[in-house]
């Protein structure tokens, strides 16, 4: 379909880097033991897609891009945003940016892209313009920024993508140190909870995102691969439609589904949103709580841990995208120390009924 | 006789519901003019439009020099060298008056256009019919009087065998009306053969050979112009004996008593309007038919504009019944009862997707509506009695208006002028492409509206019909008052003078200017 | 002696004029026979509930576009004014404590219908007064309002926990949504305004020729600016039905792209773009009928492609059958 | 004996109507001196070589938009058609490996750019022949476009590693990007094609009066599929560009609002939608505006909703500064 897109595509984000430690987000300080039980904050540094090392090179320096030191006192840096900033996802990322360059006292230029890649290169092009001796920029697709890429290069500007990996550039050779991570895992580990949840047998319906994104390919292709592998053959999938990341297309989507497949007795959201319209729909049907319909999402905001407190939800797969410490302390180690990490996959909490209420009480989902 | 270059037989067409032609056949001889004359909605323009292409027939066939053709589009026609000027002025109004000459037949060295020689041919071209427009202005800009000359002097530069003029002189001056038919003369000299329509009988008589009458999409008579009457074309174009008509009419109306006692109802005065219209005033007086005489773009329809509201004014007042009216808006004009016939009947006037009836009824709108809802009745019932009073031919009143031949479209206009039972009313070529009949109805309808006491401003490019109707005349030029004629002074030598006059002044101070 | 004869119709003529004037009635019809004999589960009391939950916010900004595509322009802000409305509604309805006002969900919900009727006037006095033309007068607002929507709501989605609202989204009368009756009504109000109103008489009159109507004396800027409130209050209706169907407001995509749906119904309920002609009963169809197709190909689980493809298809199919004969002019 | 004289225009008249005509030249004067004064490192050469690397899609689009403007159409699928010719690109130019056919990226250009000509030629034929109007055909392939376009990509974005497309993006000639050459090339080229051939001639025409070009004998089917078939061109090479610009080709979001860039383009520039005229360097003009406005705003860091109301109220303002006078009916 057409006009103006996706919602929150997302990746997350507390997370400490491979190699190095540096601080982490705010989030992940004093994450509570319930939580870390539930497959939370452990490092998945496995999960790290293999060759990554031997691609991008272990540590990235930015004097090996002619990158000169930066007096972060005085001069400026950008921070570019994909999407709008209408959604959790997107609030909290942008707010984790801001507020860890408020408290180091840096300057901070932010622009939003409004889903839209041409935007987002001109957007960081003209803060490049405006001064800015680096930018750490929230790609709105893995590829399509070559062109902000080429100019930041040749202006010999610092450049640290966070949420969606680049792909298609050299690390530390285009780019600086980026932080990322897994689509296809998160993917992954919503089949697993969509297995445990249902014991295996299920009329499953996918509410896919924006069609044409990676992030919708990733999380449909790890759910789909691990379904097989568990092979759950008793999940059936009977129903894959796009509903555009948002709550409004969630919501009509699923009333649509419940009409044609009364039987349905499980979906799977790829991202928080979406579930929530799904429970609207249900709720309207009175075919609400998991007893009658499974639901696991993706993103691990506020409203959809909630819900798995409310009995709604089975469970939540979290993408934090509070990058904001994790990516200034790396961008300080790539200009100003002894390097960054290449690539940083960050790990990704996990909620169900064990931990969705002290996720929300300490603030953890966002 | 010759084999006739162009050749009908039994042409019929009908539109959804209305038979428009049945059964007519006519031929074109080359270097003869052959007139179509008929009633409005006699089907004269369909049978045009047959021959070129523009519908396909129901039945018949069109020859083309003995050939059979069947013209698939109004290009093919062109090609085959059939040079059409349609009724009303069919060009592009943004283009440039030059662009317009050469529609569909440009000039072009090396795949490019030739502006030059476009600008040069055409200026030239015009000049032959006396017209001096600055051919890069856009058409649009001009008066319709200057537009349909444009649309003359392109089909017949257009080196065709058969040239087909629709009613051609509806638009235009005595003066353009002579060059035309020069023009004319010109062609049926070359061997062109020339179609010529027109409701206006004189010309037929001044310039065609053959003369076909069509009636109710039939074919009624073809013969010898020279055999015909005057009298005996009306007859049998309005499909009556000779001997009923009186002709009537022709003579200026009734002396009606003077109305100098009487206080005006309009009095429009000072009127200025930039590069448009200077101190140009005008009195009206219960009762009153006041003319304006000018030439093509003298501002006559700028004068009844401004009059009107419709036209934003520099200066001057206009007071209605001893009120100043302030606001220059038709809307507050309408609510004074004063209503205009606007000249461009389709640009200005109709709504063409509307049917009669909500076409009558728009302007007397707040009168027809209670409460906010238009009651139905009392729009039917005035329908009812303004079609039936003004003889409008139609289905009934919920035919679409667009559907409905000039004539009875121009009467449609009046009616809902009328029935806003005005004080005032500003008719700007209330004639204009209506039939003989129509034209008596119309005209005799006037004389009884300012029996009845209303003041009328009439507007004609037919200096007769201003001449005869009017107790007083304005004339203009270029947007200035060059005096006023009343009674009996009022010919239309006294008004050509006038004019000259003017323009001769105006040369000598160009020449004073230039000499210095 | 007339040449406008009455002549019978052959039975040809008369049926393909039918299928021109009503075909989208008849596309409507085949697609519910389609569905009946193909698709599962359709012959339910279910699918009409779910075709009337979701059908009438879509009606309702057809109706308002519908009018304005009648004075021979086009409203591009339907959209954005349904989330500047429902904007609006978050603002005055949610409690102070987070930023609102707190008011009563009935003073809200009157706030977020005069926003919208005065992004309406707004759109007409710049078409009607300032003369700009109405695709870029509201294009204008398409591209500053949402912008001014997220500004009001302060960025993001705003969760709504109102009673009413589950009234609005559940309550019934003998089954049907009021949703549904409401929009209903609208349409016959509508229609009642075009069809036996002088505000309506005016409109076509101004959508048939301007000039004329001006000349005519006919209040052409009050009537313009009037039909533009009218679209924006539609649209803002529309919007707040939207948000208590989401229980939020997200101003970013609550009435994403409602503009196109509603020409698409219009346009395929057989009203012309050029204006002067109104079909109430269509547009209604039109909607109904877009809607249907949707649901049709989601239920069959049709890939976003395809479904795309057969929807533009439709569409097309729709305005060609009902194209002006050749004859008019 | 002249009819018409000329009158000396009074000084008054001149100005005004000299700012109507080129409104949008002066606008982009002010905004360069606001940024001049205001912006810091506004003055360099950078600064333009950024606007020259942006612009030129935008540009190209609007080319054919303004010729299909000036026929009184519009095209709404400009956008999509860029999705689909970078679509083709893709397929066509990589490794069969990965699905695609290896072909010369000469050769996936040439096929792009025809898969725009036929797109285009689709339209076209949709609106002459089959007489829909334009804007219902070509919202048909607006919606189901990039549904086609993702087909042939297979879904999502593919990365293309082509050597020729470093030169598209970085290639330069006396420090002018190449295809900043290219875009105003094409606009010469319309330029001349509009004003001093017979197919602008009679397109002109046939947006001035369709019905008068039918029976002034004007072909006014094959201008009119032309004309489409050329938007649909320039569409493709811009969709080509920006693949190159973005190494990849990204269906979902290639060529995405830019109908409506174009739209504001080509009407800023001071072309009436209604047909008739087509203002080449105007539309440039309005482009280059458009895309400075952008980056002044970015510059100038202002928030995304002011930036779109900012954006909103200058391309009303330039309408209304251009909006015909109340003589011309
Ligand atoms: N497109 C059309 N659709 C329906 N009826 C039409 C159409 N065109 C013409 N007619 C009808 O056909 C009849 C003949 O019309 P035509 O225009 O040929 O008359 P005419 O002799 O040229 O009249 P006039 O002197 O007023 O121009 C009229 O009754 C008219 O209403
Ligand atoms: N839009 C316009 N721009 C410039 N000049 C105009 C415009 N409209 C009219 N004029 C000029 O104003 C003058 C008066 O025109 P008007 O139409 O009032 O004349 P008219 O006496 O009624 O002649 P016609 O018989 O052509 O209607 C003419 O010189 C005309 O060219
Ligand atoms: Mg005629
Ligand atoms: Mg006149």
């Amino acid at each position: 379909s057409t006009g103006t897109t996706t919602g929150s595509g997302s990746n997350g984000g507390d997370s400490s880097p491979a190699p190095v430690s540096t601080t982490l987000g705010a989030a992940t300080n004093g994450v509570p033991a319930a939580i870390t039980a539930a497959g939370g904050t452990e490092l998945l540094t496995t999960a790290k897609p293999a060759g990554v090392e031997a691609q991008y090179g272990p540590v990235c320096k930015g004097s090996d891009l002619g990158i000169g030191k930066i007096d972060f006192k005085k001069d400026t840096i950008g921070w570019a945003q994909s999407e709008k900033e209408a959604n959790p996802f997107r609030i909290a990322s942008t707010k984790s940016q801001v507020d860890t360059a408020k408290s180091k006292g840096w300057k901070l230029l932010t622009t939003n892209a409004q889903s839209n890649v041409q935007q987002e290169n001109s957007d960081i092009k003209g803060m490049i313009d405006k001064g800015a001796k680096a930018i750490i920029f929230s790609p709105i697709n893995s590829t399509g920024l070559g062109d902000a890429i080429a100019y930041a290069k040749s202006k010999h500007v610092a450049m640290v993508p966070v949420d969606r990996n680049i792909t298609g550039v050299q690390g530390c050779k285009d780019v600086g140190p980026q932080l990322g991570s897994d689509f296809v895992e998160q993917g992954r580990r919503a089949a697993d909870a969509m297995i445990k949840a249902t014991g295996g047998t299920a009329n499953l319906a996918i509410l896919l995102g924006a069609p044409g994104v990676n992030v919708t390919d990733d999380r449909t292709a790890g759910f789909l691969d691990e379904l097989k592998q568990k092979s759950a053959g008793g999940i059936k999938v009977i129903f894959q439609q796009t509903g555009n990341f948002t709550r409004e297309d969630g919501k009509s989507v699923t009333e649509t589904l419940l009409r044609a497949h009364p039987d349905v007795n499980a979906i799977y959201a790829e991202n928080d949103e979406m579930g929530l319209g799904a429970l609207a729909a249900l709720d309207d049907a009175g075919k609400s709580g998991t007893a009658k319909v499974h639901i696991v999402s993706i993103d691990g905001t506020k409203g959809a841990v909630q819900a798995i407190v409310d009995g709604n939800f089975d469970a939540v797969i979290e993408s934090n995208p509070a990058f904001g410490p994790a990516a200034q302390t790396a961008l300080e180690a790539y200009v100003n120390g002894d390097g960054a990490p290449a690539v940083t996959i960050t790990t990704d909490n996990q909620y169900d009924k064990s931990n969705a209420q002290q996720a929300i009480t300490s603030g953890t989902a966002y | 006789m010759t084999t006739p270059v162009l050749a009908v037989t039994s042409a019929s067409k009908r539109f959804a519901g209305v038979r428009a032609l049945e059964d007519v056949s006519i031929e074109l001889h080359a270097g003869s003019v052959h007139a179509l004359v008929g009633e409005n909605g006699a089907g004269k323009s369909t049978l045009i439009k047959l021959i070129t292409g523009v519908y396909p027939l129901d039945g018949g066939q069109v020859r083309l020099r003995g050939e059979d053709v069947a013209f698939a589009s109004p290009r093919s026609a062109q090609q085959a060298g059939i040079a059409t000027i349609y009724q009303e002025v069919h060009l592009a109004p943004q283009l440039s008056v030059a662009r317009n000459f050469f529609l569909g037949r440009e000039p072009t060295r090396f795949g490019a256009l030739n502006l030059k020689k476009m600008n040069a041919e055409s200026a030239e071209a015009l000049r032959r019919y006396g017209i001096a427009a600055d051919v890069k202005r856009p058409l649009g800009e001009l008066g319709l009087g200057i537009q349909q000359m444009v649309a003359i002097a392109r089909a017949i530069e257009a080196d065709a065998s058969v040239v087909i003029m629709d009613e051609p002189t509806s638009s235009l001056e005595p003066r353009e009306v002579d060059r035309l038919l020069e023009v004319v003369a010109l062609l049926k000299e070359q061997g062109v053969a020339v179609v010529y329509v027109s409701h206006k009988l004189d010309e037929i008589f001044r310039a065609c050979d053959t003369v076909t009458v069509l009636r109710d999409g039939r074919l009624v008579s073809t013969g010898p112009t020279a055999e015909l009457t005057r009298r005996q074309l009306i007859a049998r174009m309005l499909g009556r004996d000779a001997a009923e008509l009186d002709e009537g009419n022709r003579t200026r109306l009734s002396a009606r008593a003077t109305q100098d006692d009487k206080e005006p109802v309009l009095k429009a005065e000072h009127l200025t309007r930039r590069l448009i219209l200077e101190d140009v005033s005008v009195v009206v007086r219960p009762g009153e038919v006041v003319g304006l005489a000018g030439l093509l773009g003298s501002g006559r329809s700028e004068t009844a504009k401004a009059i009107f509201g419709a036209l934003p004014l520099d200066s001057g007042t206009v007071e209605v019944g001893g009120a100043k009216l302030n606001r220059q808006t038709p809307a507050s004009r309408i609510r004074h009862r004063v209503a205009m016939l606007p000249e461009d009947r389709k640009a200005e006037g109709l709504v063409p997707g509307m049917s009669i009836r909500d076409n009558i009824g728009l302007a007397a709108l707040p009168q027809l509506t209670k409460a906010g809802l238009v009651s139905r009745k009392r729009v039917d019932d005035i329908v009812k009695t303004f079609m039936d009073r003004l003889r409008i031919k139609a289905a009934g009143p919920h035919q679409r208006v667009s559907e409905l031949s000039g004539g009875n479209q121009q009467k449609v206009l009046l009616a809902r002028l009328l029935c806003l039972n005005p004080r005032v009313l500003l008719l700007d070529e209330p004639t204009r492409g209506i039939d003989v009949g129509a034209k008596a109805e119309v005209q005799a309808l006037i004389a009884e509206l300012a029996e009845k006491g209303m003041a009328v401003v009439l507007i004609s490019s037919e200096l007769e019909e201003v001449v005869e109707g009017s107790d007083t005349v304005v004339v203009l030029r270029d947007g200035a008052q060059l005096g006023r004629l009343v009674g009996d002074d009022i010919t239309e030598d006294a008004i050509m003078d006038l004019i000259a006059d003017a323009a001769s002044e105006q040369v000598e101070a160009e020449e004073a200017v230039s000499e210095k | 002696m007339t040449v406008l004869e009455k002549v019978k119709f052959n039975d040809r003529t008369a049926v393909s004029t039918w299928i021109r004037e009503h075909g989208v009635y008849l596309a409507l019809l085949i697609l519910v026979v389609y569905n009946v004999i193909a698709t599962t589960n359709f012959v339910t009391v279910d699918t009409l509930q779910l075709l009337f939950s979701q059908l009438p916010p879509v009606i309702i900004v057809s109706l308002g576009m519908a009018m304005v595509i009648g004075t021979g322009g086009v409203d591009l802000s339907v959209g954005t004014t349904m989330a500047i409305a429902s904007a609006v509604l978050a603002k005055v309805v949610i409690a102070p404590s987070q930023g609102g006002f707190g008011a009563p969900i009935a003073v809200a919900i009157i706030v977020a219908v005069l926003a919208g009727v005065i992004v309406g006037v707004f759109n007409g006095v710049v078409v009607a007064v300032a003369r700009v033309q109405p695709i870029v007068a509201t294009l204008g607002v398409l591209v500053a309002g949402r912008g001014i929507a997220l500004v009001i709501t302060g960025g993001a989605l705003v969760e709504l926990f109102v009673p009413f609202f589950a009234q609005v989204r559940l309550g019934k009368f003998l089954g049907i949504p009021y949703v549904m009756i409401v929009a209903a009504l609208l349409a016959v109000i509508v229609s009642f305004l075009v069809r036996r109103t002088a505000f309506g008489y005016r409109l076509l009159a101004i959508g048939g020729n301007r000039r004329a109507s001006v000349l005519a004396g006919l209040p052409v800027k009050r009537t313009l600016i009037t039909v533009y409130a009218l679209s924006g209050m539609l649209a803002a209706v529309a919007g707040v039905i939207a948000t208590a169907r989401l229980r939020a407001s997200d101003p970013s995509y609550i009435g994403l792209l409602y503009e196109l749906s509603a020409i698409t119904a219009v346009v395929v309920g057989g009203t012309a773009l050029n204006g002067g002609r109104v079909r109430v009963l269509g547009t209604v169809t039109g909607a109904i009928l877009i809607q249907l197709l949707e649901t049709t190909l989601v239920s069959h689980n049709a890939p976003d492609s395809v479904a795309r493809m057969v929807e533009a298809l439709i569409i097309i199919a729709a305005v060609y059958i009902q194209r002006p004969t050749r004859r008019s002019k």
